[in-house]
């Protein structure tokens, strides 16, 4: 019964939603601000990938809340999974060769992690991508021993501290320039690593943010399974 | 045509199983489908035929040579804004599990009218 | 200050008329129950022998100063009532204060009497006398909704509520209101078998049931004030629907007619009928009686 | 210098400080509350030569407050029955808790009726009008247990009265753009006339409700009889008579400038004289005396309404006479039954009985409130009746008057019930230690009951104050002596005669009758009756109070089979069932809500093509 | 340092980020950092509301001209919803210094201050996308701090809550989408201009999504499903930032949107039908309600559908009793969750019928539950009445007398359900007598509150006045695209 009513409005949803799209054209330049930004983003901000300029510049404030939604989702989890007592992750230990080769390619994996939100603004990838990296690398050791265990300590000064920088640099913004997140810092020129003012250091504060955030994420919740 | 239909096609999956499936997970995964398509959708009206990332990554690239850049940085948002609540749906789970013993949504529902 | 020794007269006279031709009704309804009833029956002045043995009377008991002070609210109304009543038309004696007051105020000036009675039977603590209170006050709502109607239909038939423009309007035989408003008299008249506590309607002091209810805790002066109360307001019941209705009287013998045949119609109403329980009675009340009322009203109505 | 805005200053902050005497210094509480009532009454005596209007602007609003003859009449009933139904609950209320949240509700109460009354402008009255309606159902659920099913009936009919006004005020405001009062008289007629009779209709609903109209009357008798006796006596007295006010204006100010004044009058002329016949039933079945006052009330209440629904001038006159004096003669009967039962704790007439000569100044209360609301002469309440009857036979209400007459006659059962079984009939054991109540609860019941006997005598001591304030509704003059009555056949009663006749046979028969063998009368006590021959025992019961009216209640069984209380209840239930049944929307499943978050979605889908007509 | 609406959001964030770091230390302190970054925002909005009556405050992030940059508005529409939303902040904070005293306590602290960020978010920005940033930042939180008390129900709650949610941004989203599709930009004011050259159809829809997808949190029946359950099994201080600060933000959105981009009539008459519809619903199951948060719950979905029906109005007058309503209810619903909270905690149970006779033992509280009862019924003098009353004449301006009519019936039945509960306080017998006492701080929050609603309730000009140009501002669409767009960057961030 349900199923049939749940098809029927969702048939009705979707073909509504699809007729909406039928007449506009596929794959067709359209006269947006997408343009401008093609446009005029390198000399704006300093940053050749213009998605990045986009992301951190001109929609950094976006972006301010990306971090805070992560942010929340960690200290959410935190609050919902809460427990008193410190437990232990529930999981085997992997084979030998899981744990040798992760052994080997994590500090890689945390080194590409790196690599990939300090280039944010030069190649595809940026602050969120590489914390997801390294986040990954650490997952795959929590996966492979049991007993490997993150400094919750040092991971919460990370995010903290990390998420105060992202602000802090939004207000210095409003103190030396004029608004909030405004580029105080000098453009330099394009295609060069110190270049684009402070997108670099935002998507390295933003980098090791969503890194120790994920990280303390997962930990949590393998901790929590039972 | 078909990017669209393809990603109304994920959306209405995602809905589907959201609002048929008994079991809890299953529903998380609904909603992440559901975001995938969403976020599919983004990326395919930001689109534009043989044109290239927008990155200046070689001189000589030229503006009209490069797809929209803002959906792009709109989706990345997205996502992490989906990732976030299926992060925090999936703690409710293990709370849910850990108070109800079971997984399927028609026996989680003491608090009704 | 001039005095008008005529109204002086009037004032002192008209009580103990009222008196004594009450009283002499009364024993004049004993005989002829009596008679009636096969019995030889007392004296016509045995009535007035009762009330002078009681106030001779010398030790009374009361069980408070309600009960005390009851009689007293029963003459004063009774008396009170007399003085608003024009007794004999267009005499300058018996006028005394009927210009002062009317019809309505009448009406609520004939209930002082019963309330203080009520009042007063109700402190001696005997459940006869409340139980008498009970019923007489049930009563008075059946009997009074008839004879509001058909006041009030006399009333707005002629445009006035006062006594003497009612005597005035009165003027020659064919002119009565009995004539004039035969369906207000109807209802009129069967309310006043009510009024006056004959049977059908003599539930409230039921003699062989409840020792006369209300009165039955008085004795020595009290019952003499009270039966002299009663006799007082029996004539004034009976004056009051002369006036009304029989247009009125211009000399005593008139009067004693009148009120005698009037008397006669509630005396041998009750002497032929059994008893009425105390519901029964007043919903007979509001059945033909209001109907009749009623329709005088619609005739009135109709014709003005 | 006195105006409006100290009048409730004081008032208001006089609720304030009482509440905060209550928690620091107890001793002052009592003594402020006397003060700020006293306080009130010499305010509102002088104001009318004082005050000045005042209006400013709240939000949209124009809000004003003046003093007219009208208002004035009400406000000082409202200002004296405040002072000595206050003075009452000092000792009253001595052992009670909860004093602070009393005394602040109850002054709140009365500064709620000031601003009623001398509001000018229709926001205004509603904003005290509310604040009178939320203190006195503070108060009235004041004191017990069932008190809470009672206090929500109140105000549950209360808003629903309320809000039939607040409806009035907001079609009159959508389409006069005005609140104040003055500009809606002139402009009344401006309105379409279904919208006329629509505003009249609500304002009488509204106003109807509080005045206990039928069939808005079925919360009064429990309010009544549940609240704390001082409340009771003000509630009757007073805030009923904001109904009262407030349908004087709608009936005579509004409906008689529409076309449906006749059929408004004919109407509410019958639901009052209905009431009063039913009230009057209702309290005569009472077993509890309070409920009797309550139902009685609520049957002035119904005269009083006839009286302003008929609209001519000796009705409006008997109608706002009968109005001041119930606001007297009810309180005083409420306070000599809660003064049985501050002696007794009991007002239950099965069960209290023969007080007269333990608690005689009560008693003295009681009888003159019996005699005025039966309004047999000499007292007050006969100026009224008489006026009522004579405008309504006049007036051409023969049918109408039949009613009044059968509901007043009716009336003496209750009120002999009232009087006999508390005070009179056997004196029982269980009471033989009653003292009569202390002073300040004696002393205000029999000054008013003085005052009952003097409005008998001289009611041109109402009837001119009156007759000034019927210049609101338009001109009429009422130049009669002091102490008669006139109607409009040019019929009339001198009360002087009729006092002095009264009186001077009442004073003789008195003195003959006490002074005739005063050595050989004794005294015996109720148990020393006639009974037939047989020595009634130590134990057995004389007494005859348990069904005291059967008969009757037999004959008119029919009329109390049907209960308006029964049927509003039967609503209520079956409406909570409905609800019941409409929550069920709320499953508990989360998928069943997402579900209809999709189908909110496709329905709207589905009518936006249907609506516009979208080509896809 | 240059005051700026911005520090609406940035500054509870940095809070957010810092508390952390504090409770490292001191966990006592951490319950200090709200409250201080509250009353430093109260400051803030004192300074900028009369500069934001007088001229919008246009505040261009990072620098960028609008379209092309995220832009803040803070007119006299933003400027009093902020204000409000401070305002409740620091009470709730007060209340919740004694209230949420069990661990995790930092995070929920952190939560809240997340949360008040999300909402000015939604307050203040001008620019779509960014809205719907903050939509999520907000209904993250709340999910989070339903489930705070981490027991059987509260996750329960959440995880409804959160499917719902996730429908919601799912619809939010695709709208954006549709928009940046045939509009090309993401700026409000932008896409207003814009907006009259898309086509009926594809406005129409988008309409549609918004509505579905932000009258979810709007709490439109029927897609309020979760409501109760959230309100009810959240924390007492959440339930009343719910209803104070999560609601009022949405639909702020809703409305901001709807009458910015979306002018005609016959649209705005669904409100009104959905607003009555939600209402009558809601007051009825809230009748029938045991539990007195629930009933609270419910109570709350009733007031959002009085406000949507005066929102839907289309008048001046109407958005302005509407903002009103919006004031009070969030005043007062506050109190009440305050009070019930505390009630709840002395009688042990969430059940109304356990509430019997705590007026006497729990005095203040059960006073400030009566207090708030009274004044959301609409009962003067308090600040609820004006609302109502100001609600009922714009509808009656609007010929709708039907509708005054259901509104007085729901009034009544609110009647019923809340003096139910405040004459069980009161007048029943004592059950069982709590030697806890309630905090000072729950109770200096609820008198603040008690006082402000007071205060309204005699001086109602003081709020109107401030309302006039709020509503004027939404109603004005013309107006807010002038100011949105053509002023230059540079001189809106005013210096100190």
């Amino acid at each position: 019964m349900r199923k049939v009513i749940a098809v029927l409005l969702l048939g009705i949803f979707g073909y509504y939603i699809f007729a909406l799209f039928v007449n506009v054209p596929f794959g067709v330049r359209h006269d947006n601000v997408g343009q401008h930004y093609l446009e005029h983003s390198v000399q704006e901000t300093g940053a050749v990938n213009i998605v990045t300029a986009i992301v951190v510049s001109h929609r950094g404030f976006d972006t301010l809340g990306e971090v805070t939604v992560l942010f929340l989702a960690a200290t959410g989890l935190g609050a919902i999974l809460y427990d008193k007592k410190g437990k232990k992750r529930r999981l085997q230990n992997a084979s030998l060769i899981v744990k040798v080769a992760s052994k080997l390619i994590y500090p890689l994996i945390i080194l590409l992690g790196a690599y990939v939100f300090v280039h944010g603004h030069l190649t595809p990838g940026g602050g969120f991508q590489g914390g997801a990296i390294i986040a990954t690398g650490v997952l795959l050791m929590f996966i492979s021993y049991r007993r490997f265990e993150t400094n919750h300590n040092a991971l919460s000064w990370v995010e903290s501290l990390a998420g105060m920088t992202f602000v802090t640099i939004g207000l210095a913004g409003l103190i030396w320039g004029t608004s909030f997140l405004q580029n105080i810092l000098p453009l330099g020129t394009p295609n060069t690593l110190l270049s684009a003012g402070v997108i670099p250091l935002i998507y390295i504060a933003v980098g090791f943010k969503v890194g120790a955030e994920l990280t303390a994420l997962l930990d949590n919740m393998l901790k929590t399974i039972k | 045509m078909i990017y669209y239909a393809a990603s109304i096609l994920l959306i209405l999956i995602g809905m589907y199983a959201v609002l048929v499936k008994k079991n809890i997970i299953k529903i998380v995964i609904g909603l992440s489908i559901i975001d995938s398509g969403v976020h599919l959708l983004f990326i395919a009206i930001g689109y534009v035929k043989d044109a290239t990332a927008p990155i200046y990554s070689r001189p000589g690239l030229e503006a009209g040579q490069m797809v929209d850049p803002v959906p792009q940085a709109l989706v990345l948002t997205a996502i992490v804004i989906g990732l976030a609540v299926t992060a925090v749906a999936l703690s409710l789970v293990i709370r849910l599990y850990d108070h109800h013993k079971t997984l399927n949504i028609n026996r989680i529902r003491k608090l009704k009218w | 200050m001039e005095i008008n020794w005529s109204s002086v007269i009037g004032i002192v006279a008209t009580p103990v008329i009222a008196f004594i031709v009450g009283v002499l009704y009364g024993g004049a309804v004993r005989k002829i129950t009596a008679r009636v009833q096969n019995r030889y029956g007392p004296p016509i002045t045995q009535n007035l022998f009762d009330i002078i043995k009681l106030y001779s009377k010398k030790t009374a008991i009361q069980h408070g100063v309600m009960q005390h002070l009851g009689p007293v609210f029963a003459i004063t109304a009774s008396v009170t009532s007399l003085y608003f009543i024009p007794v004999i038309k267009d005499s300058p004696y018996f006028q005394n204060f009927s210009f002062n007051g009317d019809l309505i105020f009448l009406l609520y000036m004939m209930v002082f009497g019963s309330l203080g009675m009520a009042l007063g039977a109700g402190q001696t603590g005997n459940p006869n006398s409340a139980i008498g209170v009970s019923r007489g006050l049930s009563q008075m709502v059946g009997y009074e909704i008839p004879f509001v109607l058909a006041l009030v239909a006399i009333m707005i038939q002629f445009k006035t509520t006062s006594l003497n423009e009612l005597l005035a309007v009165q003027d020659h035989f064919t002119n009565w209101i009995i004539f004039q408003s035969p369906l207000a008299f109807v209802a009129g008249i069967l309310a006043f078998l009510g009024m006056m506590h004959y049977a059908p309607f003599d539930v409230v002091i039921a003699p062989a049931e409840i020792a006369s209810g209300p009165p039955s805790e008085f004795g020595g002066k009290y019952l003499g004030l009270m039966m002299t109360s009663g006799s007082i307001f029996a004539f004034v019941k009976l004056v009051l629907f002369v006036d009304i209705f029989l247009g009125g009287a211009s000399d005593f013998i008139t009067l004693i007619i009148k009120t005698f045949l009037l008397y006669m119609i509630p005396v041998l109403t009750g002497i032929v009928s059994p008893r009425f329980r105390t519901e029964q009675s007043i919903l007979f009340f509001w059945k033909w009686p209001t109907f009749i009322g009623i329709l005088a009203i619609i005739v009135v109505v109709l014709n003005g | 210098m006195v105006s409006l805005t100290t009048l409730y200053e004081i008032t208001f902050g006089g609720a304030i400080l009482a509440f905060i005497a209550q928690h620091t210094i107890k001793q002052l509480r009592t003594f402020i509350v006397i003060v700020t009532s006293a306080l009130g009454v010499y305010i509102v005596w002088r104001l009318p030569s004082q005050a000045t209007d005042i209006s400013f602007r709240l939000g949209d609003f124009q809000i004003l407050w003046g003093v007219n003859e009208y208002s004035q009449l009400f406000a000082l009933l409202i200002a004296v029955l405040g002072f000595f139904t206050l003075i009452y609950s000092i000792d009253f209320m001595k052992e009670r808790e909860r004093l602070g949240y009393f005394y602040m509700n109850f002054l709140i109460v009365i500064g709620g009726m000031y601003g009623i009354v001398y509001s000018q402008d229709l926001i205004s009255l509603f904003f005290f009008w509310e604040i009178m309606t939320w203190s006195s159902f503070m108060l009235v659920i004041y004191c017990c247990d069932d008190a809470q099913s009672i206090g929500l009936k109140y105000f549950v009919f209360s808003a629903i009265g309320a809000y039939a006004m607040l409806t009035a005020i907001v079609l009159i405001w959508a389409n006069l753009e005005t609140t104040s009062l003055s500009v809606l008289f002139e402009n009344f007629t401006n309105l379409s006339s279904g919208l006329q009779i629509t505003v009249i209709v609500l304002f009488i609903v509204g106003f109807g409700v509080k005045s206990a109209m039928m069939p808005f009357h079925v919360w009064a008798p429990d309010a009544y009889a549940i609240s704390p006796t001082p409340f009771t006596a003000l509630f009757s007295g007073a805030l009923s008579k904001m109904g009262i006010w407030g349908l004087g204006i709608v009936l005579l100010k509004l409906a008689a400038q529409s076309g449906f004044y006749v059929w408004v009058q004919d109407i509410v002329a019958w639901i009052g004289a209905i009431t009063a016949l039913l009230a009057t039933f209702y309290a005569i079945v009472q077993t509890d005396a309070k409920k009797l006052l309550a139902y009685s009330s609520i049957g002035q209440l119904g005269y009083i309404i006839v009286g302003l629904a008929i609209g001519t001038p000796l009705s409006i006159m008997s109608a706002l006479f009968l109005a001041m004096l119930h606001g007297i003669f009810k309180a005083m009967l409420f306070m000599s039954a809660g003064a049985v039962f501050y002696r007794t704790g009991s007002t239950d007439m099965n069960e209290v009985t023969g007080l007269i000569r333990k608690m005689p100044w009560t008693f003295l209360t009681a009888l003159f409130g019996i005699i005025t609301v039966a309004g047999v002469p000499p007292l007050g309440g006969f100026a009224a009746k008489w006026m009522l009857y004579e405008a309504t036979i006049q007036s051409g209400h023969y049918f109408l008057v039949i009613v009044l007459f059968a509901a007043s006659t009716a009336a003496f059962l209750y009120l002999y019930r009232f009087i006999f079984s508390l005070f009179l009939g056997q004196e029982e054991k269980e009471y033989a230690d009653i003292k009569e109540a202390p002073l300040t609860m004696t002393v205000p019941m029999v000054i008013m009951a003085l005052f009952t006997l003097v409005v008998g005598v001289f009611p041109g001591i109402f009837i001119n104050p009156i007759g000034n304030a019927m210049g609101y509704f338009g001109n009429y003059t009422f130049n009669w002596d002091v102490s008669s009555l006139l109607n409009e056949w040019g019929n009339h009663v001198d009360m002087m005669t009729v006092v002095m006749t009264i009186g001077a046979i009442f004073i003789i028969a008195a003195i003959f009758i006490t002074i005739k063998n005063y050595r050989t009368t004794r005294y015996v006590t109720t148990k020393d009756i006639h009974t037939s021959g047989e020595i009634p025992t130590e134990n057995e019961n004389l007494t005859y109070a348990v069904d005291f009216y059967k008969p009757f209640e037999r004959a008119i069984a029919p009329v109390l089979k049907r209960s308006i209380d029964k049927t509003y209840n039967l609503i209520a239930e079956n409406l909570e069932s409905a609800f019941d049944f409409l929550r069920y929307v709320y499953t508990g499943n989360g998928q069943t809500y997402a579900l209809y978050v999709v189908l909110f979605l496709a329905v709207l889908m589905v009518f936006a093509e249907l609506i516009f007509g979208i080509q896809l | 340092m240059s005051l700026s609406p911005v520090q609406f959001i940035a500054v509870p964030l940095f809070a957010a980020f810092l508390i952390p770091l504090i409770g490292k230390a001191s966990k006592e302190t951490v319950k200090l950092v709200p409250g201080i970054v509250l009353l430093y925002l109260s400051y803030v909005a004192l300074n900028l509301f009369p500069r934001g009556l007088e001229r919008p405050i246009v505040e261009h992030i990072a620098g960028f001209n609008p379209p092309f940059g995220i832009t803040l508005y803070y007119g006299p529409l933003a400027a009093f919803l902020t204000t409000l939303v401070t305002l409740i902040g620091f009470v709730i904070w007060l209340y919740s210094y004694k209230f949420i005293i069990r661990e995790p306590f930092e995070k929920y602290y952190m939560l809240f201050m997340l949360l008040i960020t999300g909402s000015t978010g939604i307050i203040l920005t001008g620019d779509i996308f960014n809205m719907f940033v903050f939509l999520e930042i907000t209904a993250i939180a709340a999910y989070s701090l339903t489930a705070f008390l981490r027991d059987k129900d509260g996750a329960e709650a959440a995880f409804k809550y959160l499917l719902i949610g996730s429908f919601s941004s799912t619809f939010v989203l695709l709208a954006i989408l549709l928009i940046y599709m045939q509009t090309g930009t993401l700026n409000l004011a932008d896409i207003a201009l814009k907006m009259a050259d898309v086509p009926i159809t594809m406005k129409i829809f988008i309409l549609i999504l918004f509505i579905t997808g932000l009258g979810i949190e709007a709490e439109i029946f029927p897609l309020n499903g979760w409501a109760p359950d959230a309100y009810s099994q959240a924390p007492s201080p959440v339930g009343a930032v719910f209803g104070g600060i999560v609601v009022k933000a949405t639909i702020y959105a809703l409305m901001r949107i709807v009458y910015l981009m979306f002018n005609f009539h016959s649209v705005l008459h669904f409100f009104v039908i959905m607003g009555v519809i939600t209402m009558l619903i809601a007051e009825m199951s809230a009748m029938r309600q045991h539990q007195i948060k629930r009933m609270l719950a419910f109570s709350s979905i009733g007031q959002m559908g009085l406000v949507i029906i005066a929102f839907g109005l289309g008048t001046e007058p109407g958005v302005r009793a509407a903002l009103f309503q919006m004031f009070n209810h969030a005043l007062i619903k506050t109190l009440l969750f305050f009070s019930a909270g505390y009630l709840v905690f002395h009688s042990g149970s969430k059940h109304i019928s356990a509430l019997d006779g705590l007026g006497r033992d729990k005095p203040l509280t059960s006073f400030f539950f009566a207090f708030g009862a009274l004044a959301i019924i609409g009962l003067p003098p308090f600040a609820g009445f004006w609302s109502k009353l100001y609600i009922l004449l714009s509808v009656a301006d609007a010929h709708l007398v039907t509708v005054v009519v259901l509104i007085l019936i729901s009034a009544v039945i609110e009647i019923v359900y809340y003096l139910r509960v405040v004459s069980r306080l009161y007048f029943k017998r004592e059950t069982a007598t709590d030697v806890r006492r309630t905090p000072l701080s729950g109770l200096a929050a609820m008198g603040i509150l008690a006082v402000v609603i007071l205060f309204v309730g005699l001086y109602p000009n003081t709020i109107l006045d401030w309302l006039t140009p709020a509503a004027r501002e939404l109603m004005n669409t013309s107006e807010y695209i002038r100011t949105g767009l053509h002023l230059n960057s540079g001189l809106l961030s005013i210096n100190f």
